[in-house]
Parts: structure tokens; C-alpha cells; sequence
């Protein structure tokens, strides 16, 4: 019986899909959190990454009584239409994870895809000593989040690293799909030196055993070891990094997508205001042209500071 | 079974009640026959929201019906006419993309287009994009005769490719207000896609039904040898149906984008299982020549309304794609058995 | 062939035509002419390109050279359909209705005149009206699937004959209608006929030939033979043309009947609802046991019923005495009960396979060792029945598909035959074979039959029955009469048709099932068989 | 020319030139239709990239389609004997994570098992897994008479729903050494994936040709009527043959997850697509009754040396899907025209 309560109405949440770890992280800090007290949501509703049911389910949580939103459309355009029904009907949107092209939101969460990929690109380009030859396993090209990062990726290996060769293989995230192509790539250029992986859930696996397979997988260090730079920050990556199989990871804050998500979707509700500047969990907020975006940190991980509390993914482990 | 499970003998006792009830035709039954799907999910739905009832929630499930209800009358009209095409799901997106490429600024939007025609063009230019789709494939299958199946699944993945490598995956938005305007139109307090959705599949059972060029669909597609032996000019009609479906599935592109205020990269991505499984639980024949555009209709509207039960019941995340899975074959087997048909 | 002019316009001429399926050439420049008015029959064996020859007067085929004129004028242009069909109607060997569509529907399909709209009740009532004129109790809003073979070919007949075409041809028209049907077809062929309607007529009946038509025209392996004057052609000449042989020995006839052996099949107190009351049958070894009945008698439901196709309510099964499970067709297979279906196309054929594999689809078990198929021996096989029953195929690679019609017919008995069965049931074996085909089929029943096993032959054709030791009509789901060898033609017609000295009481027969008690109204040779209940 | 150019009587005489050439025998060509398409593959390789040749290259090919080749080969049996299966997309995900649910750690991982059975069962659980899911699927279709392909959607759909909620959509690693030894063990320096899948195929192959049960299938796809009316057992057969087609999917996810080194929660998502394409464009009609396994592993092959030979070659990735899609068109058209045959 969440939201018996609904003095300020209740919140209506749909999670973009399931079928991942990290998202399925993000779902469960949200429970954890919605436990802890506060203006109640709705039952979760699950638009399976397409945006059409997005809108559909946002619309039944409006039905229902929702009187702020947060979502995470993985389409960027197609949910104009929406925000602009919702802004209509005076509903605060907490977008995470991605930035609306158009229509007003009330706040945006997300870590900045870009910087994801700048990041990589200055590791790897630091690691190789500014000359060798990559391959970067993209995403699915009509995703938002992994344009973003091939495209901060690609314009910072050709400003500062130009001897760095970047082979850029498109796999539809889809694990069997970037080890085939990672295994033509090798076939072809055995000299490979780095491996960008634009997600770890859905690469790292298909990757370590590829490279177990072509017995490239060396100690970091070593001669002839492969450099190998990872996104999400999923539990299996802190472990990779451990065992020194990969070399780092960038931790996407599932905790912190969570865990702000609700923040700002209840302070929405209660009709606070932001502006843009320093916030007090170490992160800025930012002005866009629809809306505010709290940009949140992404930190690099490496052996150093695998074991750090903080990295949401260790946290996790301690929970279960 | 053959013949003789009824002879004559027995033929001639039971002739007097079918002439007596003609009504009792089980092909009537057959399309009515997701109608008690239906109110048992109304039911469910009174039963776990009391938002279910309400005027906003059943237009708005309507309004999403109207796109994938395209494309359901779309494959609807060529399945019946015996054929099938997979690349429906890529027009919807692809139609849109090439049309706003034709004609959007050269400069200054994210998604710089040609400027080759006039704004306003947009709209019969996506048209036609879609009907020479169509076209395509009824090259393929009915010049080159290759599998129609596996042809369109080629289209499907190539023109995906296409819309991609044009966007480079980025969704447009800014489109022509002329462009947006029937998606996100009201008419009379309803959105204008549920008029048209629904004027087109009335429009589409008429010619059906009634109109001799309509009735040559299910002979094409329940035996083309006897329809060309009819006289039926067999592989134009096949062609027509075929772009036919292509501009229909561009249309339903252009509501798309009115109504969610842009073309999306992966607009339409996935749905030609759901738009197969809308036309066959209403009962239209995977093998040609069989169903009508009511029960494509309630096929669609079936599917939508679990989708919106689900979310108002508040379905756990995790365990909404098993259950719509069960409640799709769940359906199927009502619908096979109060149809009363064995189904193949 | 085709000059001959006799003042009549040709209301069809076909010259030079040439039409290649591959390999296979099924018409080497053949022709003929059809006068206006005339009644013109074409034979010739299975397989000599007869229906090819249709299919390209009608314009479904494009012939690879050959020329075809109507009245004098050009044929219309390959596609246009609608211009051949103004010219000639057709009735196809194969079906060519729409199964999912109503009867009225398919009547008029490809001609809704006038409207724009169609109006589907004025189309049924005229359908209705149609139908009736050809003794057709068809419901015409019922689907064409959930009718009768014989309906459905009238509903074909009754849409050719209704065009109001000049020319109107028929490819095999009888060899799905009993004695009744052919008797109605007939009346209104010949009623149109003195309009001045010409015909092409196809049939393996030569008395069908002599009794319709003027003049008939023979092809042969592709070729064009003989076209002469029905009238003074002595039917052993013609057999002679069509086979390119002298008439060899007059027809076979039945063997003396020796004295039958051991019982190799009984029912006792077989029934099936709604199709056959119990019947008590006894097949001897070396007895052809005919069950003669029109269409929807029952007595093909009995044949499906003792090969296990279908399950019966009540009854039981035994073959050389021992116990058969009924309604599975393995253990009926098992027990030694052969069958060749009625429909080949949908019960007999595999049609993408080739012959050798359609042939030994029975014996598969007998072919290799240990579940084991081999290819080898597949093939001699084959051969071997391809030799024996005489089938055209390019060898036993050639799939079933490419065959004439009668051709693949003995593909079917061939398969039937395979296991050497103890009894062999045949529905209509010769359907739609050709006159020396048909004796040599019937001969191989017979044989059958003399090597020691027992067969049960059901169907309506009086020569197919010929080579039964004995023949009990059926009328109604109930044997009706038995007759011993020597009946005459008209008695066994009466009797199929449930009249006649052999009549069960009453005039009036109640649908077979409902277990009224049927007294013993057998009357004939042998008294161990008939209803019972 | 055949004997009916030629009177009966001359029919023991052309009976020798025949004998000849057997081999001319167009089924025989349609089974090699796409080695023509495969060999300009290999020398468009050959072209962009020197290391197409290589030894590790082309093992590489083949070991990426061990999985998907099971797959194919399960869906050329049953579509063989004239079925359809979409679900094996999903049984592919489904079976490893149920296996591994019933026997991995109840506490420790991230992934909490039940630990009911000892974990040496897991390899056998997940076949029988498989199977089961087969075996569901032939009661749909068999037993309930349901429309096979809408009812294999559905059961697409809930058994990836499933498998999401089993596993809470993480990937599982750690599994139990004896599940990951066949899919990343080298047997005498080739993957030992690939010598299995070569050893099924020629399995597959051998029954189909010579093995009665086998040959059953091809009657019970091409005219099931026929096939009930000689004494085969058609139902149950095809029953057994969607159980394995089953049971074969799991076996591909066991292959699958040693291969990657864990079971992906999206494992074979979105596989069927090319499973159908490969198998079509491989020479199976998707009525029944007609192909060769040869054939379908053509058509894998074939696939596969696309998506290779586009990495050598480079394609930039905004354009792969599109020429992928177009290559898929290409190969078919060539299939056709090299087998001579109409598809339909
Ligand atoms: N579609 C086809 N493909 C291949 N061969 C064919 C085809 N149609 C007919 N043939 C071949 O052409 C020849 C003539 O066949 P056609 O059907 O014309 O014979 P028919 O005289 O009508 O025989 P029947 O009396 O058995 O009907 C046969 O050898 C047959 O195998
Ligand atoms: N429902 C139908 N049943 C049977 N035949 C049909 C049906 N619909 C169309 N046809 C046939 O399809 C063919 C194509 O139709 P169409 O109307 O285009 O013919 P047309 O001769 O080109 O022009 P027109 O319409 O002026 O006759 C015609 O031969 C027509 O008779
Ligand atoms: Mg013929
Ligand atoms: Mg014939």
C-alpha cells in the first residue's frame, strides 16, 4: 500500500529495461530507497528500451495520478511530444541517463557521455605513449549515450593522439557480435595494443574469453599485454581490474541515478527550484536549453582505487 | 479429413439449419473471436485501476494502437493476398528519414538535410518513398521470385541500414509543422490518428468486402492458379498490395513522428513480430486468403490493452515481458478455440 | 491434322505448339482444331500432353512456339487473361476454386458484372439459382472446402458452363463424378451443344467419347495422331493410336474364379456414425471384393476406415486371424493392409520428393539394415516398380511433381504395393489413368489377388469392378446387395443408386448410425456378409 | 528429353544415356547454390585483406558460427519436417540460466542459485531444459492446434522474460567448469565447438539422408496427409523433432556460454531473424519438405564470412547493417538464379 500517504502526489517511475545489469542495479537502489520513507511512487512500470511504450506507460502513470515523472528515454527525440504534454499539465520530468533533445524537463541526470569517452580515450592514449592501435567496440549506432561516446572518443584521438590507429567496430551491443569482429580485427592486426569497450556488461565477458582463447590475455605490465579500458562499472569489471585482467573501467553511478533520481522527482513535487552551479554531492549543475542537467561524477577506476567503498558496484556486493 | 466424413446423405440433413442461420458461419465467428479476450481484459483492468475506465487512458490507448494498426492493416492486406513483408518495420522509419533528407535546410539544424524540394513535399514525398519500398520487394518476389519471406527480412535489415547511415542514428526533430501535424492534431476532442486509423480500416473492409478488386485478394491469396484461371491479373494486384502496404507503412510514419515530436532512430525497431502477432491472433492466415481487417483490428487493440493493464497493474518490472508473452499465447488459444478453428 | 475445313469456322486452332518443362517436352508441335459447334474429344495416354494443350488454350501457359487463333483471329495477348477468358472457359483437371471462398463467390469470381459494390445477396440468390439447374444441393454461402469432391467439381463445371463462352473445355470432367453426376453433365452439355457451343472433351472413358462427341483427336508423346470422325472409328483403332500399338489381346477379363482360400481380412460389426452401419466383411485369400457405391455412400470411409486412417465407433479388425488395432494406420501397415487413397494430391503424393522416395514411403523399414535407408536399394526398387507398373518418369529421381496425372497415380499404387500386402484396399485406383494403364492396374490388382492375398476395391466404375470376384453395392452406409462375378451393368447401377430388384426395404434410407436395425438384406452369393446391428 | 518425347516402347533404351549422368539431377545443384556466393566471398577476402587466408582467420568464421549453426541446424529439422520455431532464439538464453539456477550457490555470488542439484548436473539439466521447452512448444502446436509461429512468438517472448527474471538481467558468470569445458576447450588445435557442431551437421545429415526416421521427416513436411496415409507416426514424430530442435538451442547456449565466458541476459536476442535467413538462403523452403543440412550450413557460413569480410574490409560502421542487409538480398538472388528454382 506505497503512497497511501500522497500529500504531494505520488511519483510515477518507468524503467527503460531489465534485461541488464545495470539498469537492473539502478531498479533495485531505487527500491531501497523509495523504502526509506518520502512522497511514495507508483508501481514501477517497463517500457523494454522502446520508446513508444515509454510514452504509453508515462501516460498510464499520469492516469493513475503520478504528479512527477522520472524516466529514461533511449531515444532522445521521440519523446518530445510527451514532455511537452507533461509540461502542460504542470508535471516535474527527472530525466536520467539521457538529455532530451527538446520539450521541458525538470531536471536531467545523467553522467556526461561525452567526458565517458574523452576519459577512455585520454587512459588508453596515456597508457599506449600516444601511438599503436585500438579497437573500440561500439554500441548500437542509434543510441544516444554511444554516439556520444564514439564521437567525444574518435575527436579526442584525432586531436591528441593522431598516431593512434582506432579501428571502430559497431556490434549493436551485443556481446557475440564484438567478439566476432574483435576476433576478424586481431586476425587481421595482431598487434593489437588497446580495447575500448563502450559497456562492460555487455562486452567484458565475450572479451576476457576471446582474448583467454587467443592466450593475449597477459598480465597488465607484461610484454605483449593488451591494454583494456572499460564503461559501466559493473561489479564484474571491479573484478577483472582485481585480477588485473582489464585495466580500468569508468563507474556509471547506478547508485547515484538512483539515489538523485528520487531526490530531484521529490523535490519536483514539493515545488523547489534549482539553479545551475556547484551542488553539495560533489557534482554541477548545468543549464540546457530545456532544462537543468546535474551532471554527476563518473570516476575512473584503476587497481588503485578499485576497492574504494564509494564505486557503487562495491557496495552492491556488500548489500547482498 | 476427407470428403466423405460428410456425404451427401448426411449433407442433405444438416443443409436445412445452415440455410435456416446463415449468421452461425463460423468464418463470422472467427472474427469476433478475440472479442471475448478483449472484455475480460476490460475487466481485469476495472478490476486492478479505477484510472482504466477513464475517458483519457482508453483514447490514449487508442492513439498508440494507431501507428502499429497501420502496419497491421498494411501486412493484413498482403497476408491476406497471401504474401508476407518483414521490411514494414524499417519503412515506418525509413520513409520519414528520406523524406525530411529531401527537403530539410542544408544548414543549421543538427540534421543537416539536401534542400532539394519544398517543405511542404514532405508528406507525398514519404508516401511515395514507401509505396517504391513496396515496389522493391514486389520486384523481388514477383520478377526475381525469391523467398518473399527472406527478401523483405534483406529490406528490413537494409533499409534500417539506410535510415541509420542517413541520420547517422540521430533522431530528427524540428520536422515541418505540415509534416507533424496529423500525429498530433485533436479532431473533435480525438486525436486525428484514431480517425484516420479508424476511417482507413473501414475503408480498407469495404474494399474488402465488397469492391471486386478487395474480394481478388483472398483469391490470390487462397489459390492464385485458380485466380489467374479467373482471370485475375494476379501479379499486378499482388504488386499494388504490396506498395499499398509500404505507403501505408510510411503513413504510419508520419504519425509516429507527429506524435512523438520526432523521427526516432529505431522508430518502428522490433514491431514486425508484434505487428504478426496483432494479425494472426485476430485471425488472419499466415498462408493467404483468410481473416478480415475487423479481427486485425481487435488484434492490435488486444495487445495494446495488455500493455496498458500491465502498467496500471503495476506489473513487476522484471516480469512484465513473461507475462505479455503468456497473456499473447494465452490469447491465441482463446481465440483458437472460441473460433473453433484448427489454426496452421 | 489441323487443315482440314469443312465450310464451319474453327472456333479454335492450336498450330505447331511446342511447350518444354525442362527436360520433359510435353507437346512437340502438336495441334488441333475445334470447329464451331462441334463436340471434339481429346485421348490419349497419361502423360501425352493433353492438359498442357489445355493450359495453353486458355492462356494459363506460353507456349515456347505454336501459334493459337479463335475464329480466325489472334490469340489475346500473353497476361491478358480477361481477353482469354471472353473466348474460352475452361474446366481444369486440377481444382481451381478457392477453398477459403463461398460457392456463390467462386461461381462469379474474376466476374462481378455491373456494380461497383457487389451485392452478396443477389450474387448468392443467382448462385443458388445456377446450382439448381445442375441438381447441386450446395448451400451457396457454404465454403468450397467443406464441400464434396463432386460438388466442387459441379461448382466448377456449373462456372465454365455459365460464361456463355463459344468454346468451353473440359480436361477429365468425369473422373470426379459418379454415374448420376456424369448422367446430369451430359444433359447439359448436350442442351448447349444445340445452342452451338463447341467443346474440347477430355476423358479416359472411351465410352464417355463415343457417346458425346463427333470428333476425337489422339495425341501421343507429345505428338499429334490421329484426328478423325467418332463415328466409325472402332474403338480398338483408337485404343491402337493412343498406344502406338497394334490392339493386342482383347481386354482382360477375369481369370476363372478359382475356389477362394483362408480369410485374410473380417470385420465384425465395423461401424463408423454418420458414414457406415456395422458391417460384417470376410475377404478370402485370392478374392477381389468389390464395394461399389456413388459418392458419399460410405463406402470410401470403409476403406479409410479398415487401412486405420480413420478411427470407427464400434467394430473389429483382423487380418489373417489376428486382431488389428484400428484407427492407426502403422499397425493396419503392420498387419499387412495396403492402401491407395482416393485423392492423390492429398493423400497419396508427396509432391517435391522424387518417385523413388514417394514408392518406397512404406517399405522404409525394409531398405537397409538397422533403421537404415539406402539409396541404393531405394532406387533398384524403384526401378523395379517403375518397370513393373510402367510409370514415364525420367527415372526414380524425378519428383513425383513432374508426372502426368495418371502417372503419379501409379506412384501411389506403387507405394500401396510395396510391402506386398496381405490385403490391398483401393479407392478408385484408376482415377484418372489411361485405358492400357487402367488394365494394367487392374491386372495388378488382380494379381495381387492371385499371388494369394485378398483386395478390396472400392469405387464406382463398372471396370474397375469388372476384375471383383464378387461386388457389394453400398447405398447409404449399408450394403445394400452382393452380386457374384457375371452381373450385368444396369442391375449394379441400379443397386449403387439404391434401387433396382437388390433394394434394401423401404424407398426411403434412414442416414447411416443411427442404429435402426437394419435386417439382413444381402441377397447373393455368399451370406457371411452385410449389416448388422 | 524425357520418355514421353519417345514412345513406351523405346523406354529400355533411353534408359542407358540417362544412367550417364546422374548427377545432373537439379535437387543436387540446389543444395550447392551458395558455394558460388561463398567463393566470391572468399575472394573479395582475399582482396581487402591479406589476413582473410590465415589459418586463425577462418577458424575464427567458423567457431563464430558454431552457436548459430546449431540453431540453424535445429531449425532446418523442423522446418524441414514443415514446422516453424521462433522460440529457439530464447531457449538459447533460457536453458543455460535454469540449469545454472537449479545448481549454482545459494549464497556467495551475485547470483543465487537453489542448489538442488549437484553442479556436474548442469550440462545435462540444461538439455533437458531444452527439450522441454521443445516439448511445450509441440503441445501448442500439436496438441491444442494453435498457429505454430504466433505460438513459438509468444514463447519467444516469455521464455527471454523468464530468463530476465530468473537472473535479474545480470550476466552470470562463474559458472561450473564441466558447463564452460565444450565451449572453450581446443580439440588437436581447433575449438572444440566447431568439431561438434561439423560432427551434429554430418549427424543431422546422415539421418535425414539414409536413416528412415529421418527421410519420415521430408514426407511429413512436403504432404503430411500422405505421410499419416503410409504409416508414418506424424505427430509424434514431429513432436520429437521440436524437441530437439530444443534440445540442440541448449546445447548452443552451453556452446555459447564457454565461448563468452558467461550466459549474457540477452544471449541470442534477436538471433531467429538470421537463423531463418541463413537457413532459406541455404536451400530449406519455409513450407516443408525440402533442403539440405549441406545446404543450411552454407548459409551459415556464408553470414558469417559477410560480417568477417566487412571488418576486414573496414566498412565504415554507419553503413555496415545496410550493406549487410543488401549482401543477404544479393546472396539470395544468386541462390536462386544458381539453383534455378523458383522460391516461394
Ligand atoms: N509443371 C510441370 N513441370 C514439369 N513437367 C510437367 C509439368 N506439367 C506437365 N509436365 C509434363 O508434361 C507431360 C505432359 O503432361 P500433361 O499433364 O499434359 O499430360 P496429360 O496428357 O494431361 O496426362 P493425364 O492424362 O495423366 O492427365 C508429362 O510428361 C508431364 O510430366
Ligand atoms: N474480385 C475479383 N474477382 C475476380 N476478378 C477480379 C476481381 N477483381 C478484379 N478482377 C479482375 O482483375 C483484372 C484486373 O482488373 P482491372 O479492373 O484492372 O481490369 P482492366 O481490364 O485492366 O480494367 P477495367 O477495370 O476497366 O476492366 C480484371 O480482369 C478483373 O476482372
Ligand atoms: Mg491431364
Ligand atoms: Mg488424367
Amino acid at each position: 500500500n506505497r503512497g497511501s500517504d500522497a500529500a504531494g502526489g505520488r511519483i510515477g517511475i518507468d524503467m527503460p529495461r531489465t534485461d541488464t545489469d545495470f539498469w537492473n542495479s539502478y531498479q533495485q537502489y531505487l527500491e531501497k530507497d523509495l523504502d526509506h520513507g518520502g512522497p511514495a511512487a507508483l508501481p514501477l512500470s517497463n517500457s523494454q528500451n522502446d520508446i513508444a511504450k515509454v510514452v504509453s506507460n508515462v501516460q498510464a502513470l499520469t492516469d493513475q495520478g503520478a504528479k512527477a515523472i522520472v524516466m529514461a528515454p533511449q531515444d532522445t527525440g521521440a519523446i518530445a511530444a510527451e514532455l511537452r504534454r507533461l509540461a502542460e499539465k504542470k508535471i516535474p520530468v527527472v530525466s536520467v541517463d539521457t538529455r532530451p533533445d527538446e520539450g521541458k524537463v525538470y531536471m536531467v541526470v545523467r553522467a556526461d557521455n561525452r567526458a565517458y569517452g574523452e576519459k577512455s580515450c585520454e587512459y588508453l592514449g596515456r597508457r599506449l605513449g600516444g601511438r599503436g592501435r585500438v579497437a573500440e567496440l561500439q554500441g548500437d549506432l542509434s543510441s544516444i549515450n554511444g554516439r556520444d561516446r564514439s564521437e567525444a572518443f574518435a575527436s579526442c584521438m584525432r586531436k591528441k593522439f593522431p598516431r593512434i590507429t582506432v579501428h571502430e567496430l559497431a556490434t549493436d551491443w551485443k556481446g557475440e557480435v564484438a567478439s566476432a569482429k574483435l576476433q576478424s580485427l586481431l586476425a587481421q592486426h595482431p598487434d593489437l595494443d588497446g580495447i575500448y569497450l563502450q559497456a562492460g556488461g555487455a562486452f567484458l565477458q565475450p572479451t576476457l574469453a576471446l582474448l583467454e582463447q587467443k592466450k593475449l590475455l597477459k598480465p597488465a605490465g607484461s610484454a605483449g599485454h593488451i591494454t583494456v579500458i572499460s564503461n559501466d562499472g559493473i561489479p564484474d569489471e571491479l573484478d577483472a581490474i582485481r585480477a588485473g585482467k582489464i585495466d580500468a573501467t569508468l563507474s556509471q553511478p547506478a547508485d547515484l541515478y538512483a539515489k538523485y533520481a528520487l531526490y530531484y522527482a521529490r523535490a519536483g513535487l514539493a515545488g523547489k527550484t534549482f539553479r545551475p552551479g556547484p551542488t553539495d554531492h560533489g557534482s554541477t549543475i548545468v543549464r540546457i536549453k530545456n532544462g537543468l542537467e546535474d551532471q554527476l561524477p563518473a570516476p575512473l577506476v584503476t587497481k588503485a582505487n578499485v576497492d574504494d567503498e564509494k564505486l557503487w558496484a562495491n557496495q552492491l556486493e556488500k548489500k547482498k | 479429413m476427407t470428403e466423405t466424413a460428410s456425404p451427401p446423405a448426411a449433407g442433405a440433413v444438416d443443409k436445412a439449419p445452415r440455410r435456416g442461420r446463415p449468421r452461425l458461419d463460423p468464418a463470422r465467428w472467427r472474427d469476433l473471436s478475440l472479442v471475448p479476450v478483449i472484455l475480460v481484459l476490460g475487466v481485469i483492468g476495472f478490476i486492478v485501476s479505477p484510472a482504466f475506465l477513464t475517458r483519457d487512458n482508453l483514447i490514449g490507448v487508442v492513439q498508440q494502437s494507431t501507428e502499429l494498426g497501420l502496419l497491421v492493416l498494411a501486412e493484413a492486406l498482403i497476408l491476406i493476398s497471401g504474401r508476407m513483408d518483414l521490411s514494414l518495420e524499417s519503412t515506418i522509419g525509413l520513409a520519414p528519414v528520406l523524406a525530411l533528407w529531401l527537403v530539410m535546410p542544408a544548414h543549421g539544424a543538427r540534421f543537416a538535410g539536401l534542400e532539394l524540394f519544398p517543405a511542404w513535399t514532405a508528406v507525398p514525398l514519404c508516401l511515395a518513398v514507401g509505396a517504391a519500398v513496396g515496389a522493391a520487394n514486389g520486384f523481388l518476389i514477383l520478377k526475381l521470385r525469391v523467398n518473399g519471406f527472406i527478401a523483405t527480412l534483406g529490406m528490413l535489415t537494409m533499409l534500417r541500414g539506410l535510415q541509420v547511415g542517413i541520420s547517422e542514428g540521430q533522431s530528427i526533430g524540428n520536422v515541418p509543422a505540415s509534416f507533424a501535424y496529423l500525429g498530433k492534431a485533436d479532431w473533435l476532442g480525438v486525436p486525428a490518428a484514431v480517425w484516420i486509423c479508424l476511417a482507413l480500416f473501414a475503408l480498407g473492409g469495404t474494399a474488402l468486402g465488397y469492391l471486386r478488386h478487395g474480394r481478388a485478394l483472398y483469391a490470390i491469396g487462397g489459390n492464385p492458379e485458380a485466380a489467374r484461371a479467373a482471370g485475375i491479373r494476379v501479379d499486378r494486384i499482388t504488386w499494388i498490395v504490396l506498395a499499398v502496404g509500404g505507403l501505408l507503412a510510411a503513413f504510419a510514419g508520419i504519425l509516429y513522428t507527429g506524435h512523438y515530436g520526432a523521427v526516432s532512430a529505431s522508430q518502428g525497431n522490433g514491431w514486425i513480430f508484434q505487428v504478426f502477432a496483432a494479425a494472426v491472433i485476430g485471425g488472419i492466415s499466415l498462408k493467404g486468403g483468410r481473416g478480415t481487417l475487423f479481427g486485425a483490428l481487435t488484434g492490435v487493440l488486444t495487445l495494446q490493452l495488455v500493455i496498458n493493464v500491465m502498467t496500471l497493474g503495476g506489473v513487476p518490472p522484471l516480469w512484465t515481458q513473461f507475462l505479455n508473452g503468456m497473456i499473447i499465447i494465452v490469447a491465441l488459444v482463446i481465440s483458437r478455440f472460441t473460433s473453433g478453428e484448427k489454426q496452421d | 491434322m489441323a487443315g482440314q475445313t469443312d465450310g464451319r469456322p474453327a472456333a479454335v486452332r492450336a498450330e505447331g505448339i511446342v511447350k518444354r518443362y525442362g527436360p520433359t517436352v510435353a507437346l512437340e508441335g502438336a495441334g488441333l482444331t475445334v470447329r464451331a459447334g462441334e463436340a471434339h474429344a481429346l485421348v490419349g495416354r497419361n502423360g501425352a500432353g493433353k492438359s498442357t494443350l489445355v493450359s495453353v488454350l486458355t492462356g494459363m501457359e506460353r507456349p515456347d512456339a505454336g501459334r493459337v487463333t479463335f475464329g480466325g483471329e489472334p490469340a489475346p495477348g500473353w497476361g491478358d487473361t480477361a481477353g482469354w477468358q471472353r473466348r474460352v472457359a475452361c474446366v481444369y483437371q486440377k481444382s481451381m476454386t478457392v477453398p477459403e471462398l463461398t460457392v456463390a463467390e467462386n461461381l462469379y469470381l474474376g466476374r462481378f458484372q455491373g456494380e461497383r459494390v457487389i451485392r452478396w445477396r443477389a450474387l448468392r440468390e443467382r448462385a443458388g439459382e445456377l446450382l439448381a439447374g445442375y441438381g447441386v444441393d450446395a448451400d451457396p454461402a457454404a465454403r468450397i472446402k467443406d464441400l464434396g469432391v463432386e460438388q466442387r467439381q459441379f461448382v466448377e463445371i456449373a462456372r465454365a458452363l455459365s460464361f456463355g463462352a463459344r468454346l468451353i473445355i473440359l480436361d477429365e470432367p468425369t473422373a470426379r463424378l459418379d454415374a448420376a453426376g456424369i448422367g446430369r453433365l451430359f444433359a447439359r452439355l448436350r442442351s448447349l451443344r444445340a445452342r452451338g457451343v463447341a467443346f474440347l472433351f477430355i476423358s479416359h472413358h472411351l465410352q464417355e467419347v463415343y457417346e458425346l462427341c463427333d470428333t476425337v483427336t489422339v495425341f501421343r508423346d507429345a505428338r499429334h495422331v490421329l484426328t478423325a470422325p467418332v463415328a466409325g472409328l472402332p474403338e480398338d483403332a483408337l485404343v491402337a493410336a493412343m498406344t502406338g500399338e497394334e490392339a493386342g489381346a482383347a481386354r482382360r477379363s477375369r481369370t476363372a474364379a478359382r475356389p477362394p482360400g483362408e480369410p485374410v481380412l473380417r470385420t465384425e460389426g465395423l461401424a463408423l456414425e454418420g458414414h457406415f452401419a456395422p458391417l460384417d466383411l470376410t475377404v478370402r485369400a485370392g478374392e477381389v471384393v468389390g464395394l461399389a457405391g456413388a459418392t458419399g455412400s460410405g463406402n470410401t470411409a470403409i476403406g479409410e476406415v479398415l487401412v486405420g486412417l480413420r478411427a470407427p465407433d464400434r467394430g473389429r479388425i483382423s487380418v489373417r486371424g489376428r486382431p488389428v488395432r484400428t484407427g492407426s494406420v502403422p499397425h493396419a501397415l503392420e498387419a499387412g493392409i495396403g492402401y491407395v487413397p482416393e485423392d492423390r494430391h492429398r493423400e497419396g503424393l508427396v509432391p517435391g520428393r522424387s518417385v523413388a522416395e514417394n514408392a518406397t514411403l512404406t517399405v522404409a523399414d525394409q531398405l537397409g539394415p538397422m533403421g537404415t535407408v539406402l539409396p541404393a536399394r531405394t532406387r533398384e526398387f524403384a526401378r523395379r516398380m517403375i518397370a513393373s507398373l510402367d510409370i514415364k518418369a525420367t527415372g526414380p529421381g524425378q519428383p513425383v511433381s513432374g508426372l502426368s496425372g495418371g502417372n503419379q497415380q501409379k506412384v501411389v499404387i506403387a507405394r500401396a504395393l510395396a510391402r506386398e500386402p496381405a490385403v490391398l484396399v483401393a479407392v478408385r485406383p484408376t482415377n484418372g489413368v489411361d485405358v492400357k494403364s487402367k488394365d494394367a492396374l487392374l491386372g495388378v490388382v488382380r494379381d495381387v489377388a492371385d499371388g494369394g492375398s485378398g483386395a478390396v476395391l472400392v469405387s464406382d466404375e463398372l471396370d474397375d469392378l469388372r476384375v471383383c470376384d464378387r461386388v457389394l453395392t453400398v447405398f447409404h452406409g449399408r450394403v445394400t446387395a452382393a452380386f457374384g462375378a457375371g452381373w450385368r451393368d444396369h442391375e449394379l447401377v441400379a443397386a449403387m443408386e439404391g434401387m433396382g430388384e437388390h433394394d434394401a426395404p423401404g424407398g426411403e434410407h434412414p442416414p447411416a448410425g443411427e442404429g435402426r436395425p437394419a435386417g439382413r438384406d444381402t441377397e447373393g452369393t455368399e451370406g457371411t456378409e452385410g449389416t448388422a446391428s
